[in-house]
Formats: C-alpha cells, structure tokens, sequence
C-alpha cells in the first residue's frame, strides 16, 4: 500500500493541549507554566505520540491531564521512579517529569536524588511554589523558616532546602530556574532543558494564589525585577539592574560573590564575572544567592553533559537481544545436563 | 548387594540424606552443589537444602558461622531435602555441634579430627571432646585426619598452607563421591574453568578429589561401607539441575517470550533471599533483560510499572518487608490496569526476622495488604522446576488480563535444587500479546467484553496518546470521575475481572487420593515436598487422606468448594501462624484446621505426617 | 403550630435536613458550621455532612467547584445526615444542578436570582434557566436576589463589590437562621472575632446576616414557611459539637493524660483527609503535645515510634496509601513490642482513588497488611463523638500491652460533626504507665505474666541500657536469636499477647435488639448513624432485626462468634466490597452476607433498610 | 533518704562495649570503627544510660549492638527518621546514627536530606564501604562506575555520589571524613562532631574485605598516605605530603582548586589557602578532591553552627506544658458550649 501520507502541518500550542477543562485555582501560576510548556512543545514540534509527561500527586502534578501527549499521573513523589522505567523501557520516548516542592522534595526527595545522579535523559520540571498546594495549604521543605501553615499554627522551624544545592549535591548536570509569570524566559529555558541529554533540572518559582500569595513577589514584582533578577548567559558578564551596571565579582579571599557596579569604585566590567555554566563552584556560588541582598539567578546556572543512564545501559546490552526472540534453546541447555533414555 | 568397579561390596539404597556442614569460610555450598551435579548426572532424583548464616562471614570455628548444605537423593520420587540425615559431614567442631541434632541414631558422621584442636572445640562451646567422651556412640563415627590428608594431597603444587587447607572440601567430596558410587568428572571440569587463571589451584583441587576418592576405595584397614543408589525412574529427556531462582529467572523470560515482548524490565533493590533472582537476570542481557537496582522497593516497582505502561513486561521481585514498601505502588497497577509481576521470596518475620530462614507468611499481604478493595492475581510455586511454569503463567495472566500478578516464593525454594527436564519449547505455552494501535474508539479504559482487560496503548503508537493516572477513572471514558455509581460500576469490574480468571485456570486436580473422604490436606507452595511424601507415606498406612496442593491463589480454582467440601476434614500445612486457613474457611465456611509451624526451617515429613494422625484421630 | 416571637406561625417539624450548596468561594462551610452551631445550642440532636470539591478552588460557577454542607437536625435521636434533603440552599446554578437530585419531591429551594446570569448557566451546563423552564415545578422554589439584597444591606460599609458580595452567605444564613427559629447572637460574636482586624466587614458580614433573618420576618407579600423544631431530650450536661478530627484529638490527649505520660508525639504527613488531624494537634502545644510534620509517612511513623521508644506517647496518622507506606515500620513496631497508635482516615481507593470520598476499605489492610505473621489491635470508631473514647482505648490498649493500635476512622467521620456531651473529667478512665526502673533481672523481653506485655524501659533509666531490634529476639534475654523453636514460641506468644486482649475488653452489645432471632446486621466504624436508623425502622415495621456494632476488630470480642449464631443471618453493610464479612465468616463459620457500597458517600438509611427488608426475604 | 553515690570511677573502652559477640568478617574495618567510638565515649565520659545508637539494616549498622548504651537496631535507611522521634520526645539523651552508604544514601536518602536539613542534634556515622556488605556484595550508590558486583556483572553504569557534596547540598552543618585504620584522626573528628550542636555527618571510609577489599587503597595505604591525604584543621594552611611541602591554592579564573608545591616555581606559605571551616564554598571544593590528581580530604571539612532542630521545637513550647497535666477541662470547654438541664 503506497497511500500518501497527508501533508504535514505545523502543529500548535493548542494542539498541544488536551480536551481536558484545566481545574488550577483561577490566577494559579501553574496556568502560565502550562503555557510556557505548550509553547515549548509546538516551537519544537515535538512528536505527540513519542512524548510522555510523568508526575506525581500535587496541584502542579494534575499537568500531564492539560497536554496531548502520553500522560502518567503516577502517585506521591514517585514519578522519577516510573519515567525511568519507561526510559529503560523504551529510551526513545521523550520524558518530562513534572513534580512539586513537595512531591519531589518532601516524600519524593530520594527519586530525585538517584534520577539525578544517574542521569537519566529526561527534563523535570519543579513547580516550587514553597507550599503543599493541594492538601490545603501546609508548609514544604521549601518553605521558609516561620513559614504559618495550618500544620505550623506558630510559624516552621525546619531550614529549607534550595532545590538547586540539593540537585548539584546530587549530581545534577543541568541546572536551572525561571519564573511562571516570565514567559519567554521559561521557555528558553525549557529549551534548553529538552536539547540537553541527561536528566535536567527546571526550578520554576510558581505563585500559589491560595495559600502562599506573592511568595517570591519580592523578585518577581515587575517593579523590583531588573534589580532583583539575574539572568545569567554562558559566556556572558553576570550583570543585572536596570543598565545592567550591576554586576557580580568573586572575592578571592572569602570565596564568596559580592555586588558591584561598574564605574564605581574603579569598578570596570572586565572585574564582573563570566558565566561559565559548566563550573560547578560558580553554580554553588549562583544558587546561594538570595534577595534582597543579592538578586535571584535565573537561566541555565549549570550544564555540564555526560553520557546518559540509558546510553550506558543499552550499550552493555548486544545487538539484537530481544525477549520475543530469546534463544531460549541455548539458555536452557547451557551448563551440565544429562539425558534419560525412553 | 552389588560389587563396585574394583570389586567391594555396595549396599543398595533407596535414598539417602547427606549433609555437608562447616565454617562458613569452607566452601560447604559448593561442595554441596557439585555433589548435587554429580548425583543429578548419575540419574537420581533429589532435593537439596542450602543453610547460610545470618552472617557474611562469622568469626571462623564459631557457631553461628556454620554453613550446611543438604541432600536428599534416591531412586525413587524425592519431593524434600529429607527430615533427617543419614551421613553428616562436619569440617569442624562448630558444624559438628550444631549439626548432630538432626542426624538419625544409627547414622554415620565424617570428622576432619585434624580441626578437632582445643581451641575449635572452645569456640563451638564443647567442655569436653565429642570425639572421645563417647557422646558419639549411638553412631557410626569416621575420623579421618582431612586436613593432614589433603596437605599430603596437595603438597606437590606449592600452594601456602592457607590455600592447601582449602581443598580440604574437595577431599570430603572426594570421599563421599567414592561412597556413593558418583563419578567425579564434571566436578573436574568445573574446577578446571573455575580455576583457569591458577591452574596451580585447579591441579591441587583436583589432587584432593581424587585423593578423598582413592581413601574410600583403598580404606582396607577400617573399610567404609560403600553403597548405591540406583538411578530414578523418571520421564525420559533432557535433565539439568536448577535452583528455584533460576527456574523462575528463565520462566519469566519464557513468559515475555511467550507473550511476544522485546524486554523485560527487572526493577528490584536487593534483600535476603531474593537478590539471587536480581543477580540471575542481570546476567541476562543478550535476551532482551533489562536489570535495574533501584535507591530502593518504590523506586523498584515504579520503574517496573513504567515499564510496562511503556510496552515492556515489568518485573519486580523483594522479600516481604520490601514488598510492604511497594504496595501503594501495587495500588496504583491495580487501579491504572497495568501487567506487572511481584515476585515475594518470602522469609522469616515479622520485620527483619530471620532473613535467612524461610516462611510463607505473606499470603495475607499478597492477598489484603493493600489500601481499599484492589483485587489482583496470586500465584505460589510449589517446587524448584514449578518455579518456571508459574512464572510463565503469571506473565500470561498479567499480559492477558492487565494486572498485577503477585508470585509467591520462600527462601527455601530460591535457593533449593533439583533436577529439572528441561522443556521442548515447543511444548511451551504462546499467547501473544496485541498492543493496541488502531486510535478509531479508542478509549483507555473500554474493555475487552470477554477477558474485562483494558487494552495496552503502549506510548510511542500515533494517535492513541491518552493519560491515565491513580483517580478514578470513568468506565468508558477513562477521564478522572468522582461520579459515585461510577466507583462502584468500577469497583465491581475490578473484582469481577480477577474473578473471572477462575474460568481461564485449570479446575484443582488431586496431588493424591481422590475426591470425599476422611481428610484431605491442603497445602500452597513450597511446603509441596513434606505434605506429598507424608500423605503418600499415610496412604501406604491405610489412612483415608488426600492432597490438594494450591497453585492459584487468587482467584481460588472454581471447584474448590466443592472438592474441600466433599472431605469430613480440611487440614491446610503452612509454615506460618496460619493465613490459607483463614482464606478457605472465609471462602467456603468450611471448618479447615490449621498445621503452623514457624520455625525458619521447611516441615519435615514426620511432622505433617503427624498432623494427619492427629486430625484423623479426632473425627 | 406555635407562634414565633412576631407571631408568624411556626409548623413544628421532628427533624429537617438543610443543604447549604455554592462554590467553592462562597463559604458553604462556614456558613454551615454556623449553623450547626446555632442549632446546637437550640438543643437539636443533630449530624452534619461536608461535601468538598476535589479542586481547592476549581473555576468559579463551575460543577466541580460546588461545595456544600449538610444537616440533618431534630428533636429525637439523630444519627446521620440525612438520606434526602428538605431544603436546599442553592447560591448559583452549578449548586443547583449539582445538588437538586438529592432533594425529595416537594422540598424547598432557595435560590440566589442574582447569580444565574447567562454565564454562569452555561457554566454549570444548563441549556436554559431552570428558574424558569418549568423543571422546578415538583418542589417548593423561593427566589430571592439574594446578591441584590445583600449588596443593599451592606452598602453602609463601603466595601468593595466583590467584597460585599462576599456577604451573601451570611444573608442565606439569617433568613434560614430565621426559618428554624435559631438565635444569631453567638454567629455575631463569631463574625466579630473572626474579623477583629477589620471591623467593617465584621458589621457588614452582621448586617447581612441581620438583614436575612429580618427579610423572613418580615416577607408579607409572599410569605415563607416557618417552622420550629423542638430541642432534642438528650442527657443532661454541658455540650459542644465536635467533628469527628476533634474528639479524635482530645481523645487522644487524654488518653496520654490518663497514662501519666508527659508527651504525646504525633508524626504525620500531610493527606487528604487526615491533614485535620494533624492541624488541630499542633494547636495543642501548651497541652505537651508535640507535632511533627516529616518528609514522608515513613519518617512520620519512623518518629512516632522513637518517640514511643523514648517514653512518649508516639502517634501517627494517613489515610490508605500512606498507610501502605507505613507498614514495614508497622511491622518493626509488632517486632519491638513498643506502643504506638496508628489513625487511618478512610478515604475512597484503590491507589489515589478519590481523596475528598469516605470509605471504609482499609479494614484488610489493618488486620493483615503487613509481612509475616504480625497481629495488632485494631478498633474503629463509629461517630465523631465516639473518637474520643475510641481514642482513649487505643491509647490504653497500647500502653498496656506494648503494642500498636490501628484506630480506622474515615473521610466521613473526620469532618462531620455532632452535638457532644463533654465528659466530666472524674468518670474519664484512668491507666497509668509504670516505666521499668529497676535493674535487677532486667531483659528488655521479659514479659508481664498477665498480660503478656514486656516492660518499658525507656531511655535515660540508669542500669536498663538495652539493645532492641527488628532481628527475632530470644523469648527469655532479647538478644538476637534464630533459634527455630524461639522463633516459634515468639510468634505464639505474639499472638497470645493480642487474643488475650479479649478477655480485657467489653463483651460484645447489642445496638438495638436482643440476642437470637432472624437477622443481625453487622456493622463497624461510620456505618453506625444509617444502620441503627435502618434497624430501629424495621424494627418500627415489625420486622425480626437488631444491630451489632463492633468497635474491636482485632481481637474480637470474645462472645461475638456465640451471638451471631444465635441468629438466623448476618448482613454486614460495609462501604467497601466486602472485608468485615470475610472476617467473620472465617472466624465464626457464620453465613454472613455482604451489603456493599462503594460509592464514595455514607450510607442512605434506606439503602440499608432495602438490604434487611432483602436478607429477610430470603430467608 | 541521704545514701551515699558510689565513688565514680571513670569509665574506660570497655565499660562501653556490650556484652555480645562482635559478629563482622575477621579483618572488616567495622571493628576499628568500633573501637574508635568505644574510646570517643570514653574519653568524653558520657553516661551510657543519657546515650542512645540508633541504625538501621547493613553490617554496619548491626553497631549498636556491640554498645553498652541504649541501641535501636531498626530497619533499612530509617534509622535518622526514628532517632528524629527519640530527639523530639526527650531532648536531653545523646543520639547517634550509624548508617552505611546502602542504608543511608540509596534506601535511606531521603531521611538523611531531612534530617541534615532540619538540623537534628545528633551524629551521623556513615560507614561508607562502597558496597552492600550484609546483602553479599551488590554494587552501592557510592560505587564508582564500572563496580562488578552480582547485581552488575558488566560493570556498573551509574554515576556515583559523593555523600558529602550531598550532605551539603541537603543543608548539613557539620561535615567531616576520616578512615577506620586512622584511630587518632577517627577519634578526633568523633569527638568535634559530638561537640557540634545540630546534625554532624561523618563519612569514614570502612574496607569491607570480604566484597570490596582496598577499594581505598590508593589513599589509604600506609605508603602513599602522605601525598593522597590532606588531614585539614581550621586555621591551619592546607599543606600535605611527606614535608607538608604540598599545597592548595586557589585558581580564581576556574574557581577550582590547585595542588602546588612551596618553594617551586616562587610558592611560598603565604599562597596556600587556609582552611576555614565555616566556608561553604571552599567546602565543596574541598570535597570533590579526589585521588589520584589530589589528595582526599579528611577531618572537619565544614561546620557552621546553627539552632538545632529541637531546639526551635521546643522554644514555640509554652513551659510546663506536659500531656499528664494537660488542662483537659479547658480544652474541652473552650469555645461554644451549653448546658442542658437534667
Ligand atoms: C502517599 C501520599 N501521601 C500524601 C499524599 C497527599 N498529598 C497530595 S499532594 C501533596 C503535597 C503537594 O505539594 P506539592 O508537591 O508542593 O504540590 P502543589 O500542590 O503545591 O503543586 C500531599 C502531601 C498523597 N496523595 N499520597
Ligand atoms: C526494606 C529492606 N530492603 C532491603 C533490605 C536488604 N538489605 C539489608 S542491608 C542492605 C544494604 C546494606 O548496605 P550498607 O548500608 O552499605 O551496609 P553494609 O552492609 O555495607 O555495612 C540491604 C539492601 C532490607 N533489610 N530491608
Ligand atoms: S492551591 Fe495554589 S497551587 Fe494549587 S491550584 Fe490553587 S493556586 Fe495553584
Ligand atoms: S561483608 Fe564486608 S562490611 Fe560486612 S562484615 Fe564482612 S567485611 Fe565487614
Ligand atoms: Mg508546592
Ligand atoms: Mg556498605
């Protein structure tokens, strides 16, 4: 049969997008990273039917019901666990994880973990939205200390952890952040996630209108953001605010970053730091950073490629070997055997 | 009485029970499997029973460091390792000790005196020389100087004197080769390869063999009794030995070949005793497995259910505190009607237990410990061999009806062997799998009317692109639903698919005896062995009492009422504090009485058989 | 016919069930629990029935985002919340559409005019206005513009429009606090303390509610029906409602404080629908409760039992799928013989299932979903008021014989509420713990020749330095022992230890009726309300009927099996597929019957009463 | 009653040692372990009855049982969740978790991030033998890639992770290495971490020499041990080799470490980094060090103190609060509540 195969057309955002009414709190800042994520598919037309998204249990996890791919709506904090089955299954597939502050570092801190240090070829993508969303409003492991949550009537006393020290002392490869509400940063950014081979990690700052309102406000309200934002660009000078005159620079004597600004001080850009997104101690110094002392680094913080989890895997398997086709013949009989006559 | 090759007289017998035991730095296991080779290749059927310790590696001469090995071999039907032990090999006091228990009055037993030193005989506890203050004289006691013979043995090949006592258990296994008429060539071989790297040690090795042999055949002065076993008569084919572990490793594989699976994805982390099956299947690579140690049991079982969401058959395999971690997992095959085998190498509990002693109580978890009603299949092996056709059939039923299967082992039968004809493939079962592609209807939770599977819209096939998840689901539509007559429409088919397996499962035949009668003794897994052996003995008593031994767990076989309820008495064997009891009285109000035993150890023949006494004495 | 305070005639009515329905945003809830209050204090008996979405806050108008809040009110005995409603308040379209079928033929609806504009009924999916196509005609409609009305009556308070329309809800509650004849005075001082940072929305919130109540009072021109239902004659105290999460609380506060122990320690994580619980503990610090919120269920029970093992009180709560999680260290817990006190908040399943549904499907996984052979107590409690004695027992059961407790409560009983006597703190039972601090002939396994308990000895005691573990410990000294006979006493004694329970608990009650007869049905947990009310009916009826409810699942009472068969059948309706009848069945041999539903909602009264009117036709 | 306390006699080593046979390998590292904390306790005096060993599954962690204080010998990766519990119930007792790097770092990941993050005053000893001992031998998370073990006949794929770039992505406070042969050094170090308040973690690298002997060979053994191991102390330059001679300096351009030599190519001592131990960045560098190009790091590599966990529980705690004393009369009666009349 020689049918003509019908014209390829281009496909959409909204082709993209499942028949599934989106049930996010109106003015959630999951609807806008739903959006960056649409638009990140049609831009790269990626096939619909070779692309799974994978989550776990959370307001941010309900995501893979939105789009038209392959979708797995797993169970709390697992879904690292079960795209790297599917991985193993079939490394063709393209695997976005989609995960919460709490789903992936709460209940699902170990998975992320160990998906990270393998390196499995996937992108996950963690809605931080520092709260437990969907069980009414409970402090996270992201949550700052003091955090009032109906299960901290009197403020949290645990320390957060920062998702991207935790993924670089994992052994993540890529490393990155962005905000919902920043569209085309996000999808950038989320580009350079899926042409990344290995596991990469995508910290989104997601606003939970409902139970942690205007959390990150202090960097992502329009106002402050030149100032408070830092978009960082392999190869480019770290600079910030509105002229981009400020700028960071490594003090050598406390290995820490400090703000400066060009054409103060005898300040020259030629003092501000590059960023070189494959060195680690630069990344560790990036995500250290914390307003309002220090603007939020946004953008690729690390990306360091190395041969993929299923790479490995398969190429200790030989060609050809096949279940359906096993050998089994061979299997059975090797070693000592012995007949019984009739 | 027969003549051996040089001439010396051989006492026949119809089995016999061997028990090699020593330091866990001895080398027992081995010599217990190429004993087993040897004997399988002679013809004889047999049961084996390998007893580790709890430690890797106890301080040596202690207690709690002897590892033992035992078998139980004869020219008839050989369903267990045997209740008690005919000759006891001890390499030192510790063995001696903890091993005499189990040995028969009458019995004989091996002794290396030359281990026999004051600081061995302190360190196994014994105040005074069993050797000499006659504690050993209601049996026939060998002393024989091993170490110093073997030393001699090996002397020409320079190996240090901590090597050279090492083939101190080829010398043992020399001997009892020779006592029992085996020939010593594959254990040659196997050395050879073992050893290619240092033929030094091979050559030494094969020196003590040889030379344990040539004692028993030139022993004139204290001659040894020689006896032989005759070979079994069994079916005719090709025969190898296996361990239950490799029986089910290659049945799984049998089973995705079956079903026509490119890969099977084993997700397992390790645990006592079920690692062995991890460590099989990761040597299987060129057949299409994948092997995955996972961070831990979730991740395990997660990954092997994205397996299979992804068109792969997916595996997972722990002992029962790690199947506990899986069960949400298990929850979530159940409710998104995924395939999926669970394989529980059951051990002794509750919690950590003994891990290296063997139970079969986690049929209650297999069967209830899970969160809401998710029903799911439930298989048991009951021997070795019948490790693989359960393994091929739970792959069938987990592809045909899209469910979880969980496939109940022990640690007894994971590391247990005996001999196993090898299956014509052709013989072998085949029910390929059909993924769906045509998209026209497609729903992922329209069921087929027959079988109630959902269909396998594997990711990857255009036009099938859907999203399923743990929420309910709506019976046609498969969209998350929270309409309450749906829950129940779905609760319902849930159930009525896994019951509906009844129809696809043989009807439960007789182990032995027939339908009606005074008692009938049912039994799952792998307490098979004793259970046969003790009815079969009590029959030839003359005692009116059957067998019924379990394969299906979940659903029951569909005339099992009516079989249970055609006996006066149900007697149901279980080496836990009583779990099928409970499931069969619930099923069929029948007053089913339980035999528990909960000892880490496999019930001995006698033991059942006294049950059966016991149950009949009260009618 | 009585006269209200203005003279307007009041119908008295024996009991009423009102739905107050809205979205999501609307303040059902509140609204709701203000009335229950108010009614309360009137003196009703009086159940009430939350119905949340599954979104926290799905699109506004929207089916999915309907929440409501039911109560059945009355001046007899009331014991659920009613199967049909008699008024419903609908503030917009979806409420309307999503609530209407459970409103009996000839009830009333209130409905907000104002809301049902184009937009919103297409929202909801009506094709054309229900207010006006005639499809209200079977039931008593009032329409008010309620939005109107309500914006008219705050309009002093210049607020924004949003915010006064937030106003509505009060509205709705006056004119019904005006309907039933209920004060306003103690939602006034609600609404001031609730409001005390902004006062302009407490007075406006206040005149809204003022302005309802006066709108009934004074609606001549088409004026709505009044009515009064007399208090209820209940034992005199002094009472308060509870939801079923608070009594569980208190409940378990006291049981600490009962125990003479100086802490309670709850481990939990957060899940629907047992987060409240951990919410209304970590209120309670200033009563030496200490809350921990862990990573994961695991770590939550990993910390309620080191509590234990330190001398707290240790606790833990989830609801199914994190239950399943838990068991490993469930088994650990059964293993160390330490207390611990596990709650499980019922919810729909299998796997995620339907969080914000009640079920009762857990009861296998409480009695048999752990590896190995690892008994518990298990209990249940049957209405929220009964929480708090349930959880007294269970803290009693586990501090006594060092074991843990699985307390089943459900989605249901978590947040329903109910008038409640408040115990006099004299007739509360007291039990406490003596802590081992004596050395001499100290083994940390050692057991209390009654109870079977071993001592607790709790870190920080002098001389009482001790190791325990999850490895099987020898029956005399606790060290580690793989002695197959200990093992076999241990499992034995482990068994006795919770069997022997029976004999310190109540004999099994009848709830209604007397031992012997036709039927029995059989029920646990938050059946309670619609089988005491389905059986006292058939009973009304003539029929041959009574109830049993157990509130010990594991053990059993001890003259449990003797009354059930003194009865001809035994019906147990259960809100799963069927798992207490199994229990029963396997224990006792009784024929027992299942009645399931497993719709994600209590009961109906007459569903159960369809049931016996059934089981007794058969017979 | 006025009787007289029995004269105190200090305790020694083995006061602290129970009375169970030591059951590891003969020749395992565990017994140096073993015997270095038996003299830590000793040398500290603690009160055996205040102290508690608290582990989960693995040969090592079968530790407290040859302990003569109180031991919880629990189950696999749990151990830090449950000493959580005792540390929450009573404060007052001292703590320790013994773990391996199964028991810790694969099952027991996520316990071990929380832990460190929410800074529990406890120590952690992580026996890190790169292997499952107890299960015979199955390769580990710390494994380095290419491990043939029964799980990996060809070879390991993963990449391995280093636990302590992990602890200090989770948050740890107190970090710190040493050896099971190094007795002096593995007390010292034992005893700054019981002096640390919060959650002190200790990797000692433990040769298992029944599945994995000498894996650490190459820095461990006696020969090479000057040049591959940097012993460093706060304060002090970070100088190794025989003459201590060796040196770290920074690169700034790389932000990487450097290993120079004083006196060559115009090094002095004043260009050698001096290790400060509350720098994180310097922390990490210092941890990814990493034999045969650098030395391995051992001894307090990071510890910057902080309020524990419990600490800040029990600071939200009204005082006196007790459950046998709870006010139940109020509680009960609180909020709305009337009074029918008998
Ligand atoms: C085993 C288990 N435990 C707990 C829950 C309840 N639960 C569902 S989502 C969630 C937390 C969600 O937080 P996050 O991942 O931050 O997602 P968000 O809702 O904030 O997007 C919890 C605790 C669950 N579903 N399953
Ligand atoms: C839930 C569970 N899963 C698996 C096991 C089996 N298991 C016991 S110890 C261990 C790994 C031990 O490795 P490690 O922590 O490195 O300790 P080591 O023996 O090397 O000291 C495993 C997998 C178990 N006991 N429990
Ligand atoms: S609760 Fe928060 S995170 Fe969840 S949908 Fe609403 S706004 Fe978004
Ligand atoms: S197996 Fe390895 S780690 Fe375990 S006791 Fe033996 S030598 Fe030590
Ligand atoms: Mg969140
Ligand atoms: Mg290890």
């Amino acid at each position: 049969m020689t049918a003509a195969s019908p014209p390829v057309q281009p496909l959409a955002s909204k082709d993209y997008a499942s028949d599934q009414e989106v049930r996010w709190c109106p003015g959630c800042g999951d609807y806008a990273i739903l959006k960056a994520v649409l638009k990140t598919l049609a831009d790269l037309s990626v096939p619909r039917e070779r692309t799974v998204f994978v989550s776990g249990i959370g307001c941010s996890s309900r995501f893979p019901y939105y789009v038209s791919t392959y979708g797995f709506h797993t169970i709390h904090g697992r879904a690292p666990a079960i795209a790297t089955g599917i991985k193993l299954a079939n490394p063709e597939l393209d695997v976005w994880v989609i995960t919460g502050d709490g789903d992936g570092l709460s209940i699902g801190g170990n998975h992320l973990l160990h998906v990270l240090r393998r390196n499995v070829n996937l992108q996950i993508i963690l809605f931080n939205n520092e709260i437990y969303g969907l069980t009414k409003g409970q402090y996270s492991p992201t949550s700052r200390q003091g955090t009032r949550s109906p299960s901290t009537p009197t403020g949290s006393v645990d320390y957060p952890v920062s998702p991207g020290a935790f993924a670089l002392g994992a052994g993540a490869r890529f490393i990155a952040r962005s905000i919902d509400t920043l569209q085309a940063h996000l999808v950038s950014v989320l580009k350079r996630a899926h042409q990344h081979r290995g596991a990469s990690f995508v910290e989104v700052f997601q606003n939970c209108v409902v139970f942690n309102d205007a959390v990150f406000a202090e960097f992502t309200e329009k106002a402050v953001a030149p100032e408070a934002q830092l978009q960082v660009e392999h190869g480019e000078p770290l600079l910030f605010g509105k002229d981009k005159t400020k700028g960071l620079r490594l003090n050598p004597a406390t290995l820490q970053l400090e703000v400066v600004t060009v054409g103060q001080a005898g300040v020259t850009e030629r003092d501000i730091l590059i960023h070189d997104e494959r060195n680690r101690t630069l990344a560790l110094l990036l995500l250290g950073l914390k307003p309002p002392a220090f603007p939020m680094a946004l953008g690729v913080i690390y990306c360091d490629p190395a041969p993929s989890y299923e790479e490995a895997v398969y190429a200790q398997v030989p060609p050809g070997a096949s279940a359906a086709r096993a050998d089994l013949e061979k299997l059975l009989h090797q070693g000592q055997t012995w007949t019984v006559a009739g | 009485m027969t003549t051996s090759a040089l001439g010396a007289q051989r006492e026949v017998r119809d089995h016999v029970v061997i028990r090699f035991a020593g330091d866990s730095g001895d080398g027992m296991q081995l010599t217990g499997s190429q004993f087993t080779l040897e004997t399988a290749l002679a013809g004889n059927d047999l049961a084996t029973f390998p007893d580790y310790p709890a430690e890797i590696r106890a301080p040596a001469g202690t207690t709690f460091g002897v590892s033992a090995f035992q078998i139980h071999f004869g020219s008839a039907d050989i369903q267990t390792a045997g209740d008690e032990v005919d000759v006891l090999v001890a390499m030192n006091p510790a063995a001696l000790r903890v091993n005499l228990r189990d040995l028969r009055v009458g019995g004989t037993v091996v002794v290396d005196t030359g281990s026999f030193t004051e600081r061995n005989l302190a360190k196994a506890g014994y105040p005074s020389n069993p050797l000499e203050d006659g504690s050993l004289v209601p049996y026939q006691l060998i002393k024989l100087d091993i170490s110093k013979l073997t030393l001699d043995a090996v002397e020409p090949f320079g190996l240090s004197q901590k090597e050279a006592l090492r083939c101190r258990n080829m010398w043992a296994l020399g001997l009892m080769l020779w006592m029992y008429d085996r020939d010593r060539q594959a254990t040659v071989d196997w050395l050879n390869r073992k050893f290619a790297k240092r033929p030094e040690l091979a050559q030494a090795n094969i020196a003590a063999l040889n030379a344990g042999h040539a004692f028993g055949e030139t022993a004139e002065m204290s001659p040894i009794a020689a006896y032989q076993v005759r070979p079994a008569r069994v079916e005719p084919g090709e025969y190898r030995t296996v361990t239950g572990t490799e029986a089910l490793a290659w049945g799984l594989l049998a089973g995705a070949r079956a079903a026509g699976l490119e890969k099977l994805v084993f997700g397992s982390y390790p645990i006592t005793p079920a690692s062995p099956l991890l460590h099989t299947l990761a040597g299987l690579k060129a057949y299409g497995v994948v092997t995955f140690q996972a961070e831990d049991e979730i991740a395990a079982i997660g990954a092997a259910l994205g397996a299979s969401y992804a068109g792969a058959l997916g595996v997972t395999s722990s002992s029962g505190p790690g199947i506990a971690l899986k069960t949400e997992a298990l929850g979530l095959a159940v409710a998104t009607e995924l395939p999926l085998v669970v394989v529980n190498s059951q051990r002794a509990g509750p919690s950590t237990g003994m891990p290296t002693k063997t139970e079969q109580s986690d049929l209650y978890q297999a069967l209830f410990g899970r969160n809401a009603d998710s029903p799911l299949v439930v298989l048991a092996a009951a021997t070795p061999g019948d490790c693989f056709e359960v393994a091929m059939e739970a792959v069938r039923l987990a592809t045909k009806y899209m469910t979880p299967v969980i496939l109940l082992t022990d640690g007894y039968l994971a590391n247990a062997a005996e001999p196993w004809r090898i299956p014509e493939l052709a013989s072998l079962p085949s029910f390929p799998v059909r993924f769906r592609t045509d998209p026209s209807g497609f729903h992922p939770f329209v069921r087929d009317p027959k079988t109630l599977a959902r269909p396998w819209a594997v990711p990857g096939t255009p036009g099938l692109e859907h999203r399923i998840g743990g929420i309910e689901r709506d019976y046609q539509t498969g969209h998350i639903s929270y309409d309450p007559d749906n829950h129940q429409r779905m609760t319902e088919v849930r159930a009525a698919k896994i019951a509906g397996i009844a129809q696809d499962i043989p009807l439960q035949d007789l182990a032995l005896g027939a339908p009606g009668g005074k008692l009938v003794v049912v039994g799952w897994g792998s307490t098979y062995g004793p259970i046969v052996q003790a009815v079969r003995q009590a029959r030839e008593e003359g005692l009116d009492v059957s067998h019924i031994h379990l394969r299906y767990l979940s659903p029951l076989p569909r005339n099992l009422g009516a079989l249970l309820r055609s006996f006066e008495r149900v007697l149901v064997p279980e080496m836990n504090y009583g779990q099928l009891v409970t499931v069969l009285r619930a099923a069929y109000l029948v007053p089913a009485q339980k035999l528990s035993k909960v000892q880490g150890q496999p019930f001995k023949v006698r033991e059942v058989l006294e049950g059966i006494r016991a149950a009949l004495a009260e009618s």
